[in-house]
């Protein structure tokens, strides 16, 4: 059997990839996962310029993941200048991760992954055939953009969410709203799981090394020690020993490895590592959904995304539950005193582990800029999932058998532009 | 026959009025004040500064429907009037004599019938200036530091509660009825009296000149340079015509529903200052300077409107002086006219 | 009637209308008839406007261009492309409805003219509500004395209302004198400005009207011929163009120092313009 | 007519074809409106019968020329989608270095991806029929765009500045308070949402009809900005560089 | 439907000083006094009082003081106790604070009641006013004639 498949521009994924695949007479010959979105030098554009202005340039890396750039590079600028945010500001941050990890799942399953499973190419024949899907993925997916617009003016490239606090406090008002946003797509949600339970995932098992932040007590996603499936936590601050990256001659986006292991970082990821801390109404969809940890079907992710958009939903209610007996103390304080320093925000992105560090001298200038997008961390693991992959599915015909390697690809989620623009900078001069 | 109310009954009055009316009262806005409407009785706030939108914004609102069309059948056309009951709260002078101002000129016919239906469903709940909001108060000079009608009460701090004038039937029916209000009797009437007697001292002229005689060295200087020198530092933004108490120039708007079968023909506010104000389809710009547009504004309000009601259409509130960012003021600008006088 | 007769929110309230006819004048000009629904009847006098509707898409105003004698049931505007709203009416066919309001607008003081000698300037589109005041001078054609007619167009297809103009030609009792700009044979009449024509002007100057309508730029030239002639400045009348949104003297776009043009104009005499420096 | 879309991306964050996917009440009868036949985030056909292609991003690679011109040719309409395409955006920031730092800089080695260029705005290549300005683009904005383009009547973005609907919404001005806002100069259709959650204006938009900078740059020079503060605030989304395409304001 | 303003002069005027209201108010009778303003002699005063003061909103009473002031005094119906045992007390006092009380046991609208005080040198039997006391009917005729005004006119807005 001899292939020769070359995908180009993967659809129903944000960014642009191809894959190049050769096989002959059974062996693989080739294998890339080429990312040919253009480089655009971030760590250029931020060089020289005023911390302050960091979030709002690198929310500017990727759309969909716009608010955990954000969150991470403040909490980069904040650790460097020695800032610590008030508790109802951590509070309402932990609300706007939720519901970016919820409007990103939600796209994701229904609008790309959906699809697959009806036959069609995207959302658009569903409106028609099952109009009461699609429906019900756009209240869930506005419901996830109604709690940014309200507490941060929309979900692509919030404003207001500032380093040491909100520019603008939301009102009691807005809390409430909130509230009652979230609550009205509870049933929803429990639809969604009902829904995905029926759908089956192909089968398809390889161990890898499940990487995600991890908190005792608390699913883990606006902070917490970086933790992999084997091997200790380690700090955030100390990144670099704990994931290293390398440049590709075929991919703008580079490679993460740890412990020189290929990694999958994201959803599944986070349910393997932290299962033990979802709150209980994710405990249970994922049981509906026969996502046992620890899972290696890649494939699972999809699942793990629905158990997660739960968990966004439940958590934020309870955090809202918990801001509701106190003073909304969050509001962004005039006068920042600038100090060189350096620091490091790691957030769990939808799609997995943001880094965002950064040096800042004495003037608040950013001297040095390090980001690790989370699929640049799935890239090299996703080649090797391919590679595992393929043999098993070879005897199939060549349109099903590129069919399938995009959905594998898709089932990581994986948002290309924003992959493809950071490395350790080491400027010069 | 006027009522008092002592400073505690105010909230349980604010909480009845919300019973049966959309209440807009001053609320805090970091550190200065909007009109908005009240969600709990002690949201409203009495001693204010200027607000940043006068309170007629309510009345002759942004975005106001004016029709509803069907794009399938042009004969179901219809006009709207989004009308709601209403109670401004705690209006200052200024602005109650912008609204009487606004009253006169919408209602002159052919009527602007969206902004007299919304007016008359709008209680108009006065509080009267004892100490001007700012330093150099433009309000005093136009007598509009004071208003002796267009509301149905008005509030009057006396030391020991508010007097309560009430000037219209609808102001009777909602104090009349309130448990909060008493009758005044003379000793509040001698109270009022003191206290608008200090008030009085506290208030001054910003302008060196007689008003009566703006208008006319207005005209007279229609050709000054200071048109010119304002016009350069101008940013052409707008801020003065939207936050002016009596500005009501307008445009349409039709936007479709997303099932593009009805939609809605609106009222969005537009300023005179802008640009492309003038401009007209064929690209013919006719008030196409800075300088040009800021002396129509002047002149608008000093001149135009004058001459065909009789009073300036500017009540001196200042909002057009706190919210321009390249420091044009109206007092400047009024000063520098009456100084040419003597030139 | 007026159709927007006031009362509750009537005053911006277009009625229905149903094109009946449309003629096509020159590339960018189509004249559309129109009748009003419901058997409305539109009474106006000459240079009186209306503000046409096409509901999704927005108002303009357009002026009246069929004479008030003309006909009880239909009216005429002259509608030339210039943007969004008057493209999407030449893509309308007969049967096809619009929402009119109005007429808005002073029009001709007609009674200012009877008896007189009338010079009528038409420039460009101007002949556009100049129609309308010709061919009510012309249906009563024994009220008026001399009857001289100027009009000036860019290029020869550019020249409106040609079949009416051939008309008028061919009228004894009225003096008709074309110029273009630019013109290729076999264009036989004047080129050049319409400042031109005024040697053919010889009117009882003391008793003599002038209705001058044309672009901004015309006006100075024209009226300073005009004055030449000898005539008063309070006969000499001018329709001005500025942008009109609501018709009722409110939105203020159509300002003109003190005065709402839709209102108060847009005719003004060259007397009451002349005071208004923002007008000329 | 049911125009036929396509929706492309260059380099950019694809935060705005994500907004489109955001009009969660308006997407179904969108899709009842137009066709989208080509618009990878959504979907895996790839039409290639679009009449109006919807172009985000700025142009950072020479291949991505020849790329935008394909389109350009296919489509009959062109409209260039956010500050990426409009007037370059963040994206630009890049230009300020030299070449081959960018390189050294992401990748540690300048013979990778070398086809990289200076960020050039969508017109600097090809013509561009509308713009649809904002970082990202407002999703109202683009539906009311799509509703023109299916009335076939010309789109129009508002001519005046921020300053308008931010005051329009009684906010209090951020320069008033000692802050820096590009707004008064910036085209408007964002409904002021920067300053309204007090975050200053980047000027996202672009500029309007006919700015004041000059003045602009008085007033902020006064209130204690230095001129390389200001020039740096503006180059943020390269808003100098922005002025519009077409569209009149004309009824 | 209440009157705005009553007048009420109390007094004998046979009883020289003691008839100093009912005079104000016969002085006030010459006075052009707006429309609503009643006035009314209400002379040694009584039950019949009632029906009188609950027809109005606003009284003002003319009445002989007799006591420590010899000035006019304006005060009101709580402090006639007080003027009862510090300051003097009316001469007629009795009746008045009897018709008060009374009106409030049953319940009724009490109006807003002012006593303008004309203190009383002579109260001997005769007709004729004490020299004194003539002047200050003169100056008590002014004071109610200033109420009315502050009582029926807004008080003027700031500085006009």
């Amino acid at each position: 059997m001899t292939h020769d498949i070359h995908l180009h521009h993967i659809t129903r994924v944000e960014g642009h990839g191809n894959i190049v695949l050769n096989v002959r007479k059974g062996r693989i010959e080739e294998l890339r996962l080429e990312i040919v979105e253009s480089p655009r030098f971030f760590e250029v554009m931020l060089k020289g310029r005023r911390f302050d202005e960091a979030p709002h340039i690198t929310s500017r890396i990727c759309g969909i993941c716009a608010i955990s750039h954000t969150t991470a590079s403040i909490k980069a600028c904040e650790m460097a200048l020695g800032i610590m945010p008030s508790t109802e500001t951590v509070l309402l941050r932990k609300i706007l991760v939720n519901a970016e990890i919820l409007q990103s799942h939600i796209l994701h399953i229904y609008l790309l992954v959906a699809p697959n499973f009806f036959g069609v190419g995207s959302i658009i024949p569903m409106a028609g055939s099952h109009p009461e899907v699609v429906k019900r993925a756009l209240r869930l997916k506005k419901a996830a953009n109604e709690v940014c617009r309200i507490l941060v003016g929309r979900h692509v490239h919030p404003v207001g969410i500032s380093i040491g606090g909100f520019t603008r406090v939301p009102s009691k008002n807005d809390l409430g709203e909130v509230m009652r946003t979230l609550e009205a797509v509870v049933p929803d949600m429990e639809e969604t799981v009902a829904l995905f339970k029926d759908l089956e995932m192909p089968k398809f098992d390889r161990p890898t090394r499940y990487v995600s932040l991890h908190e005792d007590g608390e699913y883990a996603l606006y902070g917490g020690m970086l933790y992999s499936t084997d091997g200790p936590p380690v700090y955030p601050i100390d990144y670099k020993e704990f994931i290293t990256e390398e440049v590709i001659e075929y991919s703008t986006a580079k490679h993460a490895r740890s412990g020189g292991e290929s990694i999958m970082v994201g959803a599944l990821a986070r349910v393997n590592n932290n299962y033990d801390v979802l709150r209980s109404e994710a405990k249970w969809a994922a049981k509906e959904l026969g996502l046992r940890v620890r899972c290696v079907n890649p494939f699972m992710n999809n699942l793990a995304q629905v158990v997660e958009s739960v968990h966004a939903i439940h958590d934020s209610l309870n955090l809202l539950d918990d801001i509701a007996g106190r003073d909304l103390r969050c509001g962004k304080e005039d006068g920042m005193k600038v100090s060189a320093g350096r620091g490091v925000g790691v957030v769990e992105a939808p799609r997995g582990t943001l880094y965002h560090d950064y040096e800042i001298d004495e003037n608040g200038t950013i001297t040095a800029v390090n980001c690790i997008i989370p699929t640049a961390q799935n890239l090299a693991n996703i080649e090797e999932d391919i590679r595992a992959l393929v043999p098993e599915i070879l005897d199939l015909p060549r349109k099903e058998i590129e069919q399938r390697l995009e959905v594998l690809v898709r089932a990581y989620d994986p948002c290309i532009s924003c992959s493809t623009h950071f490395l350790e900078v080491k400027f010069v001069g | 026959m006027d009522r008092t109310i002592k400073y505690d009954g105010v909230e349980g009055f604010i909480a009845r009025l919300m019973d049966n009316y959309d209440v807009i009262a001053p609320v805090p806005r970091e550190d200065r004040f909007v009109f908005d409407l009240l969600t709990e009785p002690s949201g409203a706030v009495m001693e204010y500064g200027t607000t940043l939108l006068p309170p007629v914004k309510w009345i002759y609102r942004n975005n106001e429907p004016l029709l509803k069309f069907d794009l399938e059948d042009i004969e179901k056309t219809k006009a709207v009037i989004d009308v709601r009951q209403q109670v401004l709260l705690f209006v200052h002078p200024c602005d109650i004599n912008a609204i009487n101002i606004m009253d006169e000129v919408l209602a002159e016919e052919p009527a602007d019938e969206n902004y007299l239906a919304i007016r008359r469903a709008t209680v108009i709940i006065g509080y009267e200036c004892l100490t001007p909001c700012r330093e150099d108060t433009l309000c005093y000079d136009k007598g509009c530091h004071y208003a002796d009608r267009g509301y149905d009460v008005i509030f009057t701090d006396i030391g020991s509660g508010f007097y309560v004038r009430v000037e219209t039937g609808r102001g009777k029916e909602i104090v009349g009825g309130d448990p909060s209000f008493r009758k005044a009797v003379y000793d509040d009437r001698i109270a009022l009296m003191l206290r608008r007697d200090e008030g009085g001292l506290r208030f001054g002229r910003a302008v060196a000149g007689e008003m009566g005689k703006l208008s006319h060295l207005l005209k007279e200087n229609y050709d000054d340079d200071i048109w010119d020198v304002k016009g350069e530092r101008c940013l052409s933004c707008g801020a003065c015509n939207i936050v002016c108490p009596t500005c009501y120039c307008f445009d349409t708007v039709d936007e479709i529903g997303s099932d593009m079968r009805e939609g809605c023909r609106y009222r969005r506010w537009d300023g005179c200052q802008l640009e492309g104000f003038c401009k007209v389809a064929s690209g013919e710009n006719f008030r196409d300077s800075a300088a040009a547009r800021i002396r129509h504004r002047v002149f608008k309000k000093e001149v135009y409107l004058k001459k065909r009601f009789g009073r300036s259409g500017c009540v001196g509130c200042g909002r057009c002086i706190d919210s321009c960012m390249a420091g044009i003021s109206i007092i400047d600008i009024f000063n520098h006219i009456m100084e040419k006088r003597h030139a | 009637m007026s159709l927007s007769a006031g009362g509750y929110g009537q005053n911006m309230l277009p009625v229905a209308a149903t094109i009946t006819g449309i003629d096509r004048l020159t590339d960018k000009d189509c004249v559309f008839s129109i009748r009003l629904s419901k058997g409305g009847i539109l009474r106006f006098r000459a240079s009186q406007f209306v503000i046409l509707s096409l509901f999704g898409i927005g108002e303009a105003p357009i002026s009246i261009s069929s004479s008030p004698l003309d006909s009880e049931k239909s009216f005429e505007l002259c509608i030339r492309v210039v943007g969004n709203l008057t493209r999407a009416v030449h893509r309308l066919s007969v049967g096809d409805k619009v929402g009119i309001r109005g007429p808005y607008g002073n029009g001709f003081p007609m009674e200012r003219i009877e008896g007189r000698d009338v010079v009528i300037v038409a420039g460009g589109l101007g002949l556009a509500p100049l129609r309308s005041l010709i061919r009510h001078v012309i249906h009563e054609r024994d009220r008026y004395g001399r009857v001289i007619v100027l009009i000036g167009a860019k290029r020869p297809q550019d020249i409106l209302f040609k079949e009416d103009i051939l008309l008028w030609e061919a009228n004894p009792s009225i003096e008709v004198h074309l110029t273009v700009d630019v013109a290729v044979p076999p264009w036989d009449k004047h080129v050049g400005v319409i400042t031109k024509l005024f040697r053919y002007v010889d009117v009882d100057s003391l008793n003599a009207v002038a209705a001058v309508v044309g672009p901004p730029i015309m006006y100075r030239f024209v009226v300073s011929e005009i004055l030449n002639k000898g005539l008063f400045e309070g006969n000499i009348y001018l329709s001005l163009e500025r942008r009109m949104r609501c018709g009722i003297g409110k939105c203020g776009h159509c300002q003109i120092n003190g005065i709402y043009l839709c209102q108060d104009g847009p005719v003004l005499s060259y007397m009451e313009a002349r005071k208004l420096k923002e007008a000329l | 007519m049911r125009p036929k879309i396509g929706v492309f991306s260059f380099t950019s964050c694809e935060g705005c074809q994500l907004q489109v996917l955001n009009l969660e009440d308006e997407l179904l009868h969108l899709i009842e409106q137009v066709e989208f036949v080509n618009f990878r985030e959504m979907m895996s056909e790839k039409g290639e019968n679009y009449e109006i292609a919807f172009v985000e991003g700025s142009i950072t690679r020479e291949s991505e020329e020849g790329d935008l011109e394909r389109i350009r040719n296919k489509a009959g309409i062109l409209v260039a989608f956010g500050a990426c395409a409009h007037i370059g955006g963040i994206n630009v920031l890049k230009n300020v270095c030299p070449k081959d730092m960018w390189l050294t800089a992401t990748y540690g080695r300048r013979d990778l991806f070398s086809d990289t260029i200076p960020v050039k705005r969508i017109k600097d290549v090809v013509d561009v029929d509308y713009v649809l300005p904002g970082c990202p683009i407002d999703k109202e904005e683009f539906l009311r765009f799509v509703q023109a383009l299916v009335l076939e009547i010309e789109p129009r973005l508002p001519d005046y500045p921020v300053c308008v609907e931010c005051r329009s919404r009684g906010n209090i001005c951020l320069v008033e308070q000692g802050r820096w806002c590009l707004g008064s100069v910036t085209r408007a259709g964002c409904d002021a949402i920067c300053p309204t959650y007090r975050d200053n204006c980047t000027g996202c938009r672009g500029l309007t009809e006919d700015p004041n900078i000059k003045s602009l740059f008085n007033i902020l020079l006064e209130k204690g900005f230095t001129r390389e503060q200001i020039e740096s605030k503006f180059g943020l989304f390269n808003g100098l560089e922005g002025i519009s395409g077409p569209g009149s304001t004309e009824d | 439907m209440k009157k705005p303003l009553l007048l009420l002069g109390l007094g004998n005027t046979l009883m020289s000083d003691d008839g100093a209201g009912i005079h104000v108010i016969n002085e006030l009778r010459r006075h052009k006094l707006p429309d609503g303003v009643d006035i009314v002699d209400g002379g040694t005063g009584g039950i019949s009082l009632i029906d009188i003061l609950s027809g109005y909103g606003t009284v003002f009473i003319a009445d002989a003081v007799r006591g420590v002031h010899s000035r006019i005094t304006v005060f009101s119906p709580d402090e006639l106790g007080v003027n009862k045992k510090e300051t003097g007390f009316s001469v007629h006092e009795v009746e008045l604070g009897s018709v008060l009380e009374l009106m409030n046991v049953l319940g009724m609208d009490m109006p807003d009641i002012k006593i303008v005080g004309i203190p009383a040198e002579n109260l001997a039997p005769g007709t004729v006013l004490s020299e004194g006391c003539r002047n200050l009917v003169a100056e008590a005729v002014d004071i109610v004639i200033e109420m009315v005004e502050i009582l029926l006119k807004m008080p003027e807005c700031p500085a006009l």
